[in-house]
């Protein structure tokens, strides 16, 4: 017998309904990054602060000696500092919700494959491939931003949690994981929360903005310029709390902050949610007024 | 070579490449390319990879040749005297979008030294014989795929170049368009042009050109008609249909015939004749058809089309 | 042979090339973006400016608003987006065909593309400063000694010096690489952050745009040193002395990165790049 | 596998793209003609489910049995005429990909792709990224992405644009081997006459969202059987424009004539004539009506105003 296998449609397996179906798309979109050179090593070095943060603790708890002399002592002296007390939540999120480094890595990392992805589909015309194929527009966002999010999250959730662990591990007994486990657990529903609205504004511009460029740029002048505005307007005026409404990512890092339970000053939670918030329904709404199925085909 | 320019006393060729070769590092694109082109309308055809659009690249002068000379209309390619008689409609997509096709016609038209109100009315005429009239003040990011065609041989033809390159110019036209377009390109010579086109769709690249350039692997394989670069191959036996009353005894005729090679029978009363020997074989069928009782009723050539020795050079 | 026109002159050319980039760039709807900063952040500063309590007042307020945003973020972010469109842009798509087939100098065509972003660029930074200083300015108890006006002027110098440099730099990286933006990002966090922290005196400062920027601001508005640290935080140390002349500074600058792009765009070989 | 449209209307907003179309796609290959704007994208989108038609069935008939072709989404195969791909993808990420969107699970979705990859003749190319195909290749990673999900009915948009002489002849028998091997329906819809003859058995001409054309390729280029185009070297040879009784010659162009002849009359007196002249035949056959001139008359009926 001779076997024509295009013809032979044995062994099918039952379709895939509903939701299910588009999760590939979110895996690519989250696969994407590690495929290429490029795209690892961006991934590594955005990995840099928490690596720093790694050798600290490191040196705290004296597995490893190095550096000058009295390095450790001098570390471990400060640990009355809020940052730099491994047995509380800010040690893992500060690295994180910083200007510098957090943000700047943050940008880069969204820069350049977030606010990239939905615009670099549109110049190559993809929208045409998917949605032809029953994906709906906000199926596609959805997968886009959850791909995206990933990405994002294996940098703001992962570090902070892995670094946690570490130090709990190398902690002298299971006090500091025991103590620390529940503002930890909250740190890391703030962080989902936060991180999922930047990439979805993130997202959104990507949507809103005709090119890669154009959205990268937009990106970078929103989170830089609100940031400089928040700073600026807060120091000129004696208003700090102005700074969590101003700043886009001021007011992230201020409800990932409520959120764990970190005690702050000077700011307002409500003005940040309204921030956030804000931001991601505009930029949405926009967005969702560019992507529309007469795209696919002209 | 057949050409209008030669025999016309004219001196100049429009396009004159001579012996020109290209490299891009080692990788050769081009070897000892001599190709020129008069008043007429000539094809370049080939595989992709072959090297047209490098050819086409160093025609309009956007590539230097690594070595040999290439001459616009008596200007070195490239050379601002060169660029400014020459046209390419070239194959990319994209235009200013936001733009609407009279304005980026007559922006194209500025740098000719032309002024404005003079470029937009130019543009404005050019978009309307090339059938855009209505559509013209539209933004081009509304236009479909024909009409972005129009535009872009618009802004090639609008300021009358003297050499006119069209890649793939049919593309995205629909079928009337297609036919008012190559009518319009098989004039272009009247007026003093001489057209350098490209098509993959041989059939119709066919009617439109004088004489065709085949590429393979950076050299000119073929070029002249293609009835010339037909009976040239002696090689391949031509396949010739006949349909007559009674082909059984009409192919225990011919098979005696010594142009004849083989004889294979078609379905109803068609033969297939595999001939050698050309101007012999018709002579013999022309004197057979004056006999042959109930005469005959199709003499069909099945392979002298350009797509037919496209495929024996190149298939 | 008819006698054609061989061209536009090269003057007309760079206004032709100008009034295209223009025309084109407008239409970028980035713009709806710029514009809602340019008018959202005089009124937010409008409104909140009541507030200011200390002895700030309205020179200090404008200064750093000024400064922070449009000096540091929209001037070289649109200039540079603007002039990578311009250039690399049409090079990207490939209209550059377009382009390059006309009987003009490509060079006049790269001048004329570098004046329109530097203009639209300068203008957007002017009228920016513009929008905010007379936010500022109307409220009056912001200025207790009258309002002075030439920290306007001084801003607009800087603002149309920045948008010119970097418009420069744009149409270089425009010119030259494949992934301009990249390097352009490069440029602005990577080399002029880093030099940013470098001690006043070292040579790297010279390669950047922000620190002329810096002395030239530093020589047009004459802060206090609160005011000077609010607005360069790095610095330990000014002195007037170190002011030099940064003009001559900007202008070495833009001049190298111009004729260093016009190298590269005038290359008799442009083929057309891959789509990244 | 048969779709059938009944009295579908298409409108956006106050524009009527597509107005009461009833016409059938049979099995085999179809192809659709129009000029640009002429509804044929609406039908397709319609098709897609990408726009609901404000009026109207679509039916999917298979083995006698009628659905609703609302419910059969997932049976389309789609090959868009612009260039598309997945920005970041290999062909066969892009691929497997878009059959998993189909609603293929995970394995089925990478056998099938590396299959039809195979099929359209990617498979040394599958591994590399789709960004750097060249436009043939792209052209078939499309038609192979449009396969994946085996879909009955295939819709493929201008599938032989930017391909060479060479590819475009594969592309061509490939389609023709899908429906004739594989027992798709195939639409074609295309603005290159040539294609259309070569392989499709069926045409529907549209113009302005009407059907003005529908039937066999083979029908509707009949010949009529009495006039025949006669092609004669050397090409200046004048012929008598009555040779006998029943046969009249009319000159076109250099070596070419049309002869009308009677059905009964025998060509030798032609022949005759041409000896007589010192010429010899290169070519006799009947007139056909091509494709072309059948879409000329068509669509120049519906539009009595006639473009400059």
């Amino acid at each position: 017998m001779i076997h024509d296998w295009l013809k032979e449609r044995s062994g099918r397996g039952a379709e895939v309904s509903g939701w299910r179906r588009s999760w590939p798309l979110a895996q690519a979109e989250f696969l994407t990054l590690f495929r290429s050179r490029w795209g690892v090593a961006l991934f590594l070095l955005c990995l840099f602060p928490g690596l720093g943060r790694l050798v600290m603790l490191l040196i705290i708890f004296g597995v490893v000696n190095f550096g000058p002399v009295g390095l450790r002592a001098r570390l471990q002296n400060r640990a009355e500092i809020p940052g730099l007390d491994p047995s509380r939540v800010d040690f893992y999120l500060e690295p994180v919700v910083s200007v510098m480094p957090g943000m700047v890595f943050f940008l880069l990392l969204t820069s350049l494959v977030v606010a990239r992805t939905i615009a670099r589909d549109r110049l190559a015309n993809a929208m045409e491939l998917y949605w032809t194929r029953g994906l709906s527009p906000l199926a596609y966002v959805a997968c886009k931003w959850l791909g995206g999010w990933l990405v994002v999250a294996s940098i703001t959730v992962m570090v902070p949690l892995a670094l946690w662990l570490t130090a709990g591990f190398l902690a002298e007994d299971w006090s500091l994981l025991a103590t620390s486990a529940g503002g930890m657990a909250r740190a890391a529903v703030g962080l989902v929360v936060v991180s999922a609205a930047w990439t979805g504004i993130c997202l959104a511009l990507s949507a809103i903005c005709g090119s890669p460029n154009a959205a990268m740029v937009a990106w970078s002048m929103l989170l830089v310029g609100s940031s400089a505005v928040g700073v600026v307007l807060a120091s000129a005026l004696r208003e700090p709390w102005l700074r969590s409404c101003l700043s886009l990512w001021e007011a992230g890092t201020v409800v990932v902050r409520a959120i764990a339970g970190v005690p702050q000053r000077g700011v307002s939670i409500p003005g940040a949610c309204a921030m956030l918030a804000g931001c991601l329904i505009v930029t949405m709404l926009l967005a969702r007024s560019r992507l529309r199925l007469e795209e696919a085909l002209r | 070579m057949t050409s209008t320019a030669a025999s016309s006393g004219l001196p100049d060729w429009i396009l004159d490449c001579e012996r020109i070769s290209k490299w891009y590092g080692p990788i050769s694109a081009l070897t000892d390319v001599t190709l020129r082109v008069g008043r007429e309308v000539v094809g370049l055809v080939g595989r992709s990879g072959a090297g047209k659009s490098t050819l086409m690249k160093l025609a309009v002068g956007l590539l230097r040749p690594s070595q040999g000379s290439i001459r616009v209309a008596g200007h070195p390619a490239g050379s601002r005297g060169a660029r400014a008689c020459s046209g390419l409609c070239p194959d990319t997509e994209r235009l200013y979008d936001a733009l609407s096709g009279v304005d980026f016609v007559a922006w194209m038209l500025r740098y000719h030294g032309l002024g404005h109100r003079e470029c937009r009315e130019r543009s404005a005429a050019t978009l309307t014989e090339l059938g855009l009239g209505e559509h013209m003040h539209r933004p081009i990011r509304e236009y479909s795929k024909g009409m972005r065609q129009r535009v872009r041989l618009a802004q090639a033809l609008a300021h009358r170049p003297r050499f006119a390159l069209l890649d793939e110019p049919m593309t995205g036209l629909d079928p009337l368009a297609r036919r008012e377009l190559g009518e319009r390109i098989r004039r272009l010579p009247e007026q003093g042009v001489g057209v350098l086109v490209s098509s993959h769709v041989l059939q119709e690249l066919q009617g439109l050109v004088d004489r065709v350039v085949m590429l393979h692997q950076g050299r000119v394989l073929a070029e002249g008609t293609v009835a010339e670069i037909r009976e040239q191959m002696p090689a391949a036996p031509h396949r010739v249909r006949i349909g007559a009353a009674d082909p059984r005894r009409l192919a225990a005729e011919l098979v005696h015939w010594p142009s004849v090679q083989g004889v294979r029978f078609g379905d109803s009363s068609v033969l297939e004749l595999s001939v050698t020997g050309e101007p012999d074989f018709y002579i013999a069928l022309t004197e057979l058809g004056t006999r042959w009782p109930g005469g005959l009723r199709e003499i069909t050539p099945l392979d002298d089309d350009l797509a037919s020795v496209f495929g024996y050079l190149l298939g | 042979m008819t006698t054609k026109p061989q061209g536009l002159g090269s003057l007309a050319t760079i206004v032709e090339s100008a009034r295209q980039t223009w025309n084109l760039s407008r239409r970028d709807r980035l713009w709806w973006f710029v514009a809602a900063i340019l008018v959202l952040v005089p009124a937010l500063a409008f409104v909140l400016a009541g507030r200011a309590e200390d002895g700030l007042g309205g020179r200090g307020l404008f200064c750093l608003m000024a400064w922070w945003l449009h000096g540091t973020v929209i001037v070289p972010w649109l200039t540079l987006y603007l002039g990578v469109q311009a250039v690399h842009g049409r090079i990207e798509d490939r209209t550059f065909q377009y382009l390059f087939l006309r009987p003009v100098r490509k060079v006049a065509l790269l001048a004329g593309n570098w004046i329109a972003v530097a203009s639209m660029a300068g203008g957007t930074g002017v009228l920016g400063m513009g929008l905010l200083f007379g936010a500022v300015a109307l409220r009056g108890d912001l200025w207790p000694d009258g309002i002075e006006w030439g920290l306007a002027g001084a801003f607009a110098v800087v603002a149309g010096a920045a948008a010119a440099a970097y418009a420069a730099v744009a149409v270089l990286f425009g010119a030259f690489f494949r992934r301009p933006l990249v390097w352009a990002a490069f440029f602005v966090v990577g080399v002029q952050m880093l030099a940013a922290n470098l001690p006043v005196s070292a040579g790297l400062r010279r390669l950047t745009i922000t620190d002329p920027l810096r002395r030239l601001l530093l020589d047009g508005i004459e802060p206090d040193r609160r005011l000077a640290q609010m607005l360069w935080p790095a610095e330990r140390d000014f002195r007037p002395e170190l002011i030099e002349h940064p003009l001559r500074d900007l202008l070495l600058l833009g001049g190298l990165c111009l004729v260093a792009a016009g190298m590269a765009y005038a290359r008799t070989e442009y083929d057309s790049r891959e789509r990244e | 596998m048969r779709i059938e449209l009944e009295g579908v209307t298409i409108r956006y907003g106050e524009r009527i793209a597509v107005s009461e179309l009833s016409t059938s796609f049979p099995p085999g290959t179809v192809g659709l003609l129009g000029r640009n704007g002429a509804g044929k994208s609406s039908v397709l989108k319609a098709l897609l489910g990408l726009v609901r038609p404000s009026a109207g069935r679509m039916w999917l008939v298979q083995d006698g049995r009628r659905q609703d072709f609302g419910t059969t989404r997932g049976r389309v195969g789609y090959m868009p005429e612009r260039d598309a791909h997945l920005p970041a993808a290999t062909g066969f990420e892009m691929v497997s990909l878009l059959g998993m969107l189909s609603g293929m699970p995970r394995r089925d979705a990478w056998r099938r792709a590396h299959e039809v990859l195979f099929l359209v003749g990617l498979e040394e190319q599958r591994y590399r990224a789709v960004a750097g195909y060249s436009a043939g290749m792209r052209q078939k990673a499309k038609l192979a992405a449009a396969l994946v999900h085996d879909p009955g009915l295939l819709f493929l948009d201008e599938p032989t644009n930017g391909l060479d002489p060479q590819a475009r002849a594969d592309m061509l028998a490939l389609v023709g081997r899908l429906a004739r091997e594989l027992g798709k329906s195939v639409v074609l819809s295309t603005h290159i006459l040539q294609d259309v003859e070569s392989v499709c058995d069926h045409v529907v001409v549209l113009e302005a969202g009407k059907v003005v054309v529908a039937g066999e390729v083979a029908d509707l280029t009949e010949s009529t059987g009495r006039e025949y185009q006669l092609a004669v070297e050397p090409s200046d040879l004048e012929l008598p424009a009555s040779p006998a009784p029943g046969i009249t010659v009319r000159r076109e162009g250099p070596g070419q004539f049309t002869v009308g002849l009677v059905a009964s009359m025998d060509t030798c007196a032609l022949f005759a004539a041409l000896r007589a002249a010192g010429g010899r035949v290169r070519s006799l056959a009947p007139r056909r009506r091509t494709l072309e001139q059948v879409f000329v008359t068509a669509v120049r009926r519906e539009l009595p105003e006639a473009r400059p």
